[in-house]
């Protein structure tokens, strides 16, 4: 009998090519980074159970799930919300382990759909990330509109994404993106195009440290 | 009256006066450059050709200045007539002056010599002319024209009846046109971008920056945009003095301070184009059109899309010429415009100037050439009197004052010689080669007008204001009717602070600054009636005559004389011809210009590149891809793909030696039927279902049952639109009591998901349901063959049972694969063989595929495409897009008999209609070729045998066709009037289109395996 | 054009779609409803078929598919395209609304 | 005065002074045979059938603003008779033949051009819908041929077929279709029919119908007072709900709104008109060199005439990915039309249900290559009271009866049709 190994594949193994791109030589104006190894699982109350939904989700992260667009970090998990009664728990992939302890957490009160594998992470950030993200999304990335914890439901190129702002580094604001897995390919093109004249950084990093 | 005000360099493309010149002979050239001041770089000599005429000019320079600079008057033939025209505006709405920029790839029609800065090897030419623009054969219209007037096209060219195809009308298309663009894909780059903001300055002149000033200060978000490479619109050409100091001073100190301010941006050689719903505006940043060509990594031209508060228009005035006979020759200009030349440009129109003016403005023009040391030849001012404010510099400088109107203007290709002036009963002619001409100034409504808002007449200054602006627009300065500089400040400032106070800025504004008041006095003059071509519209050949002929034959509403004469339809937009014509056709008819009104304003206020309007999304970036979870395995592996709706998929996985697409996909069938064979079909739609109340909503929303589907088993269903056609079909599977999962098409995924959302949210909040589509979490592969078992086994940890009664057909559950990796297999089949498709998450896919072939090698297993797919689902009668068209019932598919009678769900009602159920409908079934070797072709249509093809006999035809490797023949799917009852009949098969005629026989839609044992077994 | 979801905020209207006027109430017959089967058709074709289809003042369905995937109902004038308010459809938010009220 | 090249030369001797109006400026009579709502292309071809060859010349078309500032003056002047299911097909060919004599019928040229219409595909599925349909229309007796990649570069060598997102495989083209002048179409009825005695009546908007005790309508209440009819035909494109809602009918429609786009004129790029399958674009070049374009519907119902960015932008990339060498000329001017879906994308051409009261509507956005034929069959229809032959399927309950016409398959929504 043949050995069976189950490697991983990134959706972007051709798209992403690591290193500096794009005009200039120094310092890239837009940093772009592919988070592997996530988990992701949408949480979405069950008729009159939000407050139910609510109070499992403190019990299990220490924070009360968004219930407004914003992104809420707590020590496991980022919670994301992604639609009326539904959230995002955004975690490092630790196989079957998060999504079986949501599971248990949301039995009867939440629908759980596992998208680990059906999103893509991306990180946008330096200091021309603003305005290479204004070439396709269309919201509002203002301090003062979109801060730190903001967050976002939006179409980039006609599909659905997630976006939302992590805690600045070197004074920077970060972004922080997920699309569908099957577009990622395309959408990489496109921002890595948006962000090539400000010079582009990119890699990959890995959400499990 | 302050005039024009010598002051310091204006950054880095001012140059004090004096200061040697590096290249002393580039300057010399330019016969008609000034010694001193304007806003040019005489350190930064350019070159630049015209016509293969290499001339120089200098940074700050447009094409147009350099131009008047070199003492060019002739620059480009006009559309009709092919009258030669020079330079009459200095700005975007130039109609004229139009050239043809660059070569190759990158030459482009049409460019605004007014608007196009000058590089250095900047290469323009002029259009619409042959062979040359000194000799223009065409010019041979213009002695038409006594036939050629407004509409005579609509009146000829009918007789003989062929010849308007054959001859008139291909005459007429090469005539058309003005410039020639590439025919090679433009080589450059263009983006779109979006920004935000509180308060949307339009126009950085007095008012726009008063504005910007005010809402900026406030503390609210502001965006300036200035379609001119340069901030200070009018200010930069006429000067004047601002709260005691130089124009140009106190321009520098507001630009300074807007700098300094982190919650204003201004966006430089950025035209705000249109305005549209919700105070969104349209803006185009030409990047590097002031350049070669874009450096690497940079686009030419940049939209914007600016999502607004409110807005404040401080978009100025257009001066608007005076209809008099040969008001169209080269050098005769706006007289605003001679005054921009000499100021800004340091260039002077003419050696000997003339102009005609019936408003005080037009005496800025006399001040500005007197003050440059120019001579002026005389000012004609038909009110009969030098104004107040002038009549010092007219006795200083022993000016010649007329009384009276222009009447002719005489020269040649070259331009004006002399000017006829009528005052009284005496006429006198003049020397000039430059008339500057002033008929007053028309407020830029353009944006305030475009959400269909009619401006109004307003008597005191002879022109439209603005009527209802789009919501949160505010019009302020000359845009809006104030026409003094000390104006534009005050209400520019005040709309300013507006603006950002209604937008929830709590800061102070400020003081508005202050000018000393400029009288503006007008007296109308629309058209000096004379013996002439008098030219209304110059670019599209509309002569006063053209307007009265319209108005004679009954084209009196604007819009038909717009229309009927093309009056307004250039590209200039009718920004210099329209108020002009409809004034003279309120004239003709009687009426008041009030009451004549104008035509509709549509944007774009300024030509739009479709390069810019389309972005980043052209040639393979059109549209975004999708790609399966197996894609590069595939690829690596040769295969063929093909695009179905957004998704790539294999189409088929070529072998070396294999020289035709039928050669693989026979292959790969054969393969599947014979041994065992698989297909990644990932792009399926899949929508998890959940809550306690799922089996109930897809009761509703298939037609037939799922709320007693087992856990752990799968059911094909049928889903209708309201309307009671079919929408689309897949298989659910009941993972769990409250979980199903549901598959759509790969076509149909996106309008399917939202109109289940539609169901949910809309239709039944009362059901418990939660929805989310899983379709890109999984990578999914049918494993079809009679094989299959056996690969199965060897992929399955050995705990697994996947016989026929451990996992039976339309059976589902979780298993375990060999490594440990946990899998959902489905036992469905769509080849009609023994089939399970498995699934495991995304980032699996390419191993998933490896390990597929590592555990059928021993039995030969191949990777197959969609047409393996597809050639197998014919085979077995299977209904997929082209038998789901939208047109089709259930029972037109086959299918009626799945409808539940137990329930309700949606279409069921619709589907009963009588046309629905008529019994002559066009149903699926199966066709065969008589002759076995005759290939198929979809699109066919069917007749009866014997029959003559016609409407009457045309009885349907066929939808999906394939070769069939295992019955060796071509065979097709078909929808055919009556059709199951015809099982037997030989028809006739006609394809008009592709010359092919024959007879096929009617036959039952399953080909193969029709008992279904292969797939049960 | 923006439109205001109630859920995300004004966002650009290229994340919406359009399905129309929202004032006809689908019309629920159950299998063995007691009305005539010619009643039945005619009060389904009117919900599919007919619209009012006015020039002012319209309520209409818009779904946030680019979004949140809510579907909204929004009140929109058809001649000036203004918006006068957007709501979330009845089950946009079931978890919440059936706490409140059941 | 009738119109050629000598009356042209001899006006011209007079300083053109001698022309005379092209239609009179007639005050509304009291009473007409057939009153028409609508000065656009259809309601005037209407009434010059009915002048000219239903022998019916006391008619009226009433016009609240100028004639032609509907979508006859709006669209993108395409005319083709490339339709793939019956009722579709009779009738537009029937249009088509009509387009190929007008300007001898109306002594008017309206500069119908055939430089044929081509359907680009891109993809196995799109050429056999394509071939189904031009095989309808070869059966029908209309000119279609299929044409494959290697025909269309030598027809058409600058499109896009080595770098376009969705390949370009092929197309289907009718080369008897083309353009035809909109503005001239209106104008050319509006003198024919006024020849014949027919009042063209313009800036009278109706207000109402008078109707009698049984309800029939007998006349209409206008911005110039009550004009009585003995039947009243309604061809109002987009504002056909608006004129039923004054009789309480509602239709089987939706207005909404469609942009058209106009380069600035350029010498001569692309010969016929050029329809993109896989996007929402197609484009032709005008006699006087703009690019006339145009895509799809913005998407929501709309009485506004004008639309927004995002189609905008749409229909460009559109142009852009298949002909990425229109890039850098320009676009002119933007505008739109409302234009009157119905629910299964044909039109309705039929009695309704109140006396006296005709409807010709649900045009889509193809109703400019329709004029002369709903003029006719419309006219056929008021004069004797039943169908003509080749609208005997678009009648107003076919949608009650299940009988759609839906050449797109996309049922009762009319944004997608």
């Amino acid at each position: 009998m043949p050995d069976f190994t189950w490697e991983t594949q990134s959706p972007l193994r051709k798209a992403l090519v690591v290193g500096r791109h794009g005009a200039g030589t120094g310092a890239a104006g837009v940093t772009l980074r592919e988070v592997r190894d996530i988990a992701l699982v949408q949480v979405m109350a069950r008729r009159g159970q939000a407050a139910a939904t609510a109070k499992a989700a403190k019990k299990l992260f220490g924070v009360e799930p968004p219930t407004s667009p914003k992104a809420v970090t707590a020590k496991t998990a980022t919670l994301i919300w992604s639609g009326a009664d539904q959230f995002l728990a955004f975690a490092p992939h630790s196989g079957d382990e998060f999504y079986a302890k949501l599971a248990d957490t949301f039995a009867g009160i939440a629908s759980l759909s596992d998208q680990s594998d059906g999103r893509c992470a991306l990180h946008i950030s330096g200091p021309r990330a603003r305005d290479a993200m204004a070439k396709f999304c269309a919201l509002d990335l203002h301090d003062t509109v979109f801060p730190v914890g903001a967050a976002a439901s939006t179409a980039i190129d006609h599909t659905n994404a997630s976006v939302w702002r992590s805690a600045d580094e070197a004074g920077e604001a970060v972004y922080n993106l997920l699309v569908f897995t099957s577009f990622s390919d395309s959408l990489w093109h496109m921002i890595a195009d948006a962000a090539l004249e400000y010079g582009l950084d990119a890699g990959h990093v890995s959400a499990v440290q | 009256m302050s005039g024009y005000t010598e002051t310091q360099p204006l950054g880095r493309t001012a140059t004090a006066d004096g200061r040697a010149s590096p290249d002393r002979s580039s300057a010399a050239n330019q016969s008609h450059r000034l010694a001193n001041g304007g806003l040019i770089d005489r350190q930064a000599p350019l070159q630049f050709s015209f016509d293969g005429k290499s001339m120089s000019g200098f940074a700050g320079d447009t094409l147009a200045s350099a131009l008047v600079a070199n003492g060019v008057k002739l620059v480009a033939r006009s559309f009709k007539y092919h009258r030669p025209r020079g330079i009459m505006t200095a700005g975007s709405e130039e109609p004229s002056a139009l050239v043809e920029m660059r070569t190759g790839a990158r030459k482009e029609a049409n460019t605004r010599a007014t608007t196009q800065e000058l590089y250095d090897g900047l290469v323009a030419s002029s259009q619409n002319r042959w062979p040359s623009l000194r000799r223009d054969f065409m010019a041979v219209n213009s002695l038409l024209s006594p036939i050629f007037v407004a509409g005579f096209y609509y009146k000829t060219f009918m007789w003989p009846a062929k010849f308007w195809e054959k001859l008139y009308e291909p005459a007429i298309r090469r005539a058309a046109g003005l410039g020639e663009t590439a025919h090679l894909p433009d080589p450059d780059h263009y983006d779109k971008a979006w920004a935000h903001c509180d308060v949307l300055v339009v126009g950085s002149g007095a008012t726009g920056l008063s504005a910007a000033l005010a809402a900026g200060r406030a503390g609210a978000r502001v965006i300036l945009c200035e379609e001119d490479s340069h901030i200070g619109g009018r200010l930069l050409s006429d000067g004047g003095e601002i709260d005691g100091m130089p124009a140009l001073d106190w321009l520098r100190r507001v630009t300074d301070e807007l700098a300094s301010l982190p919650n204003v941006r201004i966006m430089a050689r950025t035209a705000v184009f249109g305005v549209y719903d919700g105070g969104d505006f349209g803006a185009l940043e030409r990047v590097n059109d002031h350049v070669p060509q874009p450096a690497e990594h940079q686009v030419r031209q940049r939209l914007w899309r600016i999502a607004t508060r409110r807005s404040v228009v401080g978009a100025g005035a257009i001066e608007r010429p005076i209809v008099f006979p040969g008001n169209d020759r080269p050098g005769v200009m706006m007289a605003a415009a001679v005054r921009t030349y000499i100021n800004r440009f340091a260039a002077m129109p003419g050696k000997r100037i003339a102009v005609f003016t019936n408003n005080d403005d037009g005496w800025r023009t006399v001040e500005a050439v007197v003050r440059a040391g120019g001579e002026i030849a005389a000012v004609i001012d038909p009110r009969g009197k030098v104004p107040a404010a002038y009549r010092a510099l007219a006795d200083r400088s022993g000016l010649r004052v007329l009384p009276g109107q222009v009447v002719d203007v005489k020269g040649g290709v070259d331009g004006v010689r002399s000017i006829t002036v009528a005052t009284g009963s005496s006429t006198q002619n003049i020397d000039t080669d430059c008339l500057a001409a002033s008929g007053g100034w028309n407020p830029n409504v353009a944006l305030s007008s475009f959400h269909r808002g009619r401006p109004t007449w307003r008597e005191d200054i002879a022109a439209f204001v603005p009527g209802v602006s789009p919501p949160g627009m505010i019009m302020a300065g000359a845009a809006n009717g104030d026409l003094s500089l000390d104006a534009c400040l005050r209400t520019g400032h005040a709309a300013g602070a507006m603006a950002a106070a209604e937008t929830g800025a709590k800061g102070k504004s400020g003081n508005a600054a202050k000018a000393a008041d400029e009288a503006f006095a007008i007296q109308p003059l629309w058209q000096v009636k004379a013996k002439g071509k008098a030219f209304v519209d110059f670019q599209h050949d509309v002569t006063a005559s053209d307007v009265t002929l319209a108005q004679r034959e009954g084209f009196e509403s604007v819009e038909h004389l717009k229309r009927y004469t093309t009056l307004g339809m250039a590209t200039d937009q009718g920004k210099n011809s329209n108020v002009t014509g409809l004034a003279i056709m309120a004239d003709a008819r009687g009426r008041s210009i009030a009451e004549t009104g104008t035509t509709i304003y549509r944007p774009p206020y300024a030509p739009v590149a479709i390069g810019a309007l389309a972005g980043h999304h052209r040639d393979q970036n059109f549209h975004a891809w999708r790609l399966t979870p197996s894609h590069h395995w595939a690829a690596e592996r040769g295969a063929v793909f093909v695009d179905t709706g957004l998704w790539k998929r294999a189409q088929w996985f070529p072998l070396a030696g294999e020289t035709d697409w039928l050669q693989s996909v026979k292959r790969e069938v054969l393969a599947v039927r014979n041994g065992v064979g698989f297909c990644d079909v990932s792009t399926l739609g899949k929508v998890d279902v959940r809550g306690a109340d799922a089996g109930t909503f897809l009761d509703r929303v298939y037609i037939n049952g799922f709320s007693k589907l087992a856990v752990g088993k799968a059911r094909y269903g049928l889903m209708l639109r309201e309307d009671g056609i079919v929408m689309d079909d897949g298989t659910t599977s009941r993972l769990a009591e409250d979980h199903y999962l549901t598959t759509t098409t790969t076509a149909k995924a996106g309008p399917v998901t939202q109109h289940l959302e539609f169901c949910r949210q809309v239709l039944w909040p009362e059901l418990d349901v939660q929805l989310s589509s899983a379709t890109d979490q999984w990578a999914q592969f049918s494993i079809a063959g009679p094989r299959t078992r056996d690969l199965l086994i060897n992929l399955v940890d050995p705990s697994e049972d996947v016989s026929n009664e451990g996992f039976p057909f339309m059976g589902v559950r979780e298993v375990m694969l060999r490594g440990g990796m946990k899998a959902r297999l489905f036992r469905i089949s769509f080849s009609g063989e023994m089939a399970f498709e498995i699934a495991v998450p995304a980032r699996y896919g390419e191993a998933m595929a490896r390990n597929i072939m590592k555990a059928g090698e021993p039995f030969g297993v191949v990777p197959y495409g969609t047409e393996a797919l597809g050639v197998m689902r014919i085979e077995k009668g299977h209904v997929a897009g082209p038998e789901l068209n939208g047109m089709t019932t259930a029972s037109d598919l086959g299918l009626g008999g799945m409808a539940s009678k137990k329930k309700d769900f949606i279409g069921r009602i619709m589907a009963g209609r009588e046309a629905l159920m008529a019994p002559d409908r066009q149903v699926v079934v199966g066709i065969k070729p008589v002759d076995k070797a005759r290939r198929l072709r979809s699109g066919a249509h069917v007749v009866p045998k014997g029959a003559i093809p016609g409407p009457e006999t045309d009885q349907g035809y066929l939808t999906s066709v394939c070769f069939s490797p295992v019955l060796d023949h071509w065979i097709a799917l078909a929808l055919v009037e009556r059709g199951r009852e015809r099982i037997g009949e030989i028809v006739r098969i006609c394809d008009p289109l592709r010359n092919e005629d024959y007879e096929a026989e009617i036959c039952s839609p399953v080909f193969y395996d029709p008992e279904g044992g292969r797939q049960r077994a | 054009m923006r439109i205001a979801c109630p859920f995300c905020g004004e966002r650009d209207s290229s994340e919406f779609s359009y399905l129309g006027d929202a004032s006809p109430k689908r019309p629920n017959f159950a299998v063995d409803s007691p009305n005539s089967p010619a009643e039945i058709e005619d009060a389904v074709f009117d919900y599919v078929y007919l619209r009012a289809n006015v020039a002012g003042d319209m309520r209409e369905y818009w779904y946030h598919g680019g979004g949140c995937r809510s579907w909204l109902i929004a009140e929109r004038n058809t001649v000036t395209h203004e918006f006068k308010s957007v709501t979330a459809a009845p089950g946009a938010g079931a978890a919440l609304a059936g706490q409140a009220g059941e | 005065m009738n119109y050629s090249i000598f009356s042209l030369l001899k006006a011209a001797l007079s300083n053109h002074q001698g022309w005379t109006r092209a239609w009179r400026d007639p005050a509304p009579k009291k009473h007409y045979d057939v009153v028409i709502i609508g000065g656009g292309g259809h309601g005037l071809a209407t009434a010059y059938f009915l002048a000219h060859k239903y022998g019916i010349r006391n008619v009226a078309v009433l016009e609240k603003g100028w004639i032609g500032s509907g979508n006859a003056g709006r669209n993108t002047t395409i005319i083709r008779s490339n339709y793939g299911l019956p009722g579709n097909t009779g009738f537009y060919e029937l249009s088509m033949q009509l387009w190929e004599r007008m300007e001898q019928d109306l002594n008017y040229n309206t500069m119908v051009s055939q430089r044929g219409v081509l359907n680009l595909y891109h993809s196995d599925a799109q050429r056999d819908a394509f071939a189904r349909r031009g095989n309808t229309m070869r059966l029908n007796g209309i000119d279609a041929e299929l044409l494959d990649q290697a025909q269309l570069r030598r027809e058409l060598p600058f499109l896009n077929y080595d770098n376009a997102r969705f390949p370009i495989m092929g197309g289907l083209i009718q080369r008897r279709g083309g353009t035809a002048r909109h503005d001239a179409v209106v104008w050319g009825y509006a003198r024919a029919a006024d020849k014949y005695g027919v009042d063209v009546i313009q800036n009278c908007e109706v207000t109402g119908f008078v109707r009698d005790n049984s309800g029939r309508v007998t006349g209409v209440e206008t911005s110039r007072g009550t004009i009585g009819a003995g039947k009243v035909g309604m061809a109002v494109a987009g504002n056909s709900s608006r004129v039923a809602s004054m009789v309480d009918m509602r239709l089987p429609i939706e207005s909404h709104v469609l942009q058209a786009f106009v380069s600035e004129a350029i010498k001569p790029l692309i010969p016929g008109v050029v329809t993109f399958g896989a996007g929402h674009f197609y484009v032709s070049q005008s006699d006087k060199g703009g690019l006339v374009f145009g895509g799809d519907l913005d998407g929501y119902n709309s009485y506004a005439q004008r639309g927004n960015m995002p189609v905008m932008e749409d229909v460009c990339e559109g142009g852009m990915a298949i002909m990425p060498m229109i890039g850098r000329v320009r676009m002119l001017r933007q505008w739109g039309g409302i234009m009157d879906m119905s629910m299964d994308g044909s039109p309705i051409i039929d009695k309704t249900p109140i006396d006296g009261l005709y409807l010709n509507a649900g045009w889509c956005y193809g109703g400019f290559k329709a004029t002369p034929a709903s003029g006719l069959v419309f006219a056929h229809l008021l004069a004797r009271d039943e169908p003509h032959a080749e609208a005997a399927r678009f009648r107003l309950d076919r949608f009650r009866r299940g009988a759609m016409i839906d050449e797109k398959g996309q049922g009762a929504q009319p944004n997608l049709h």
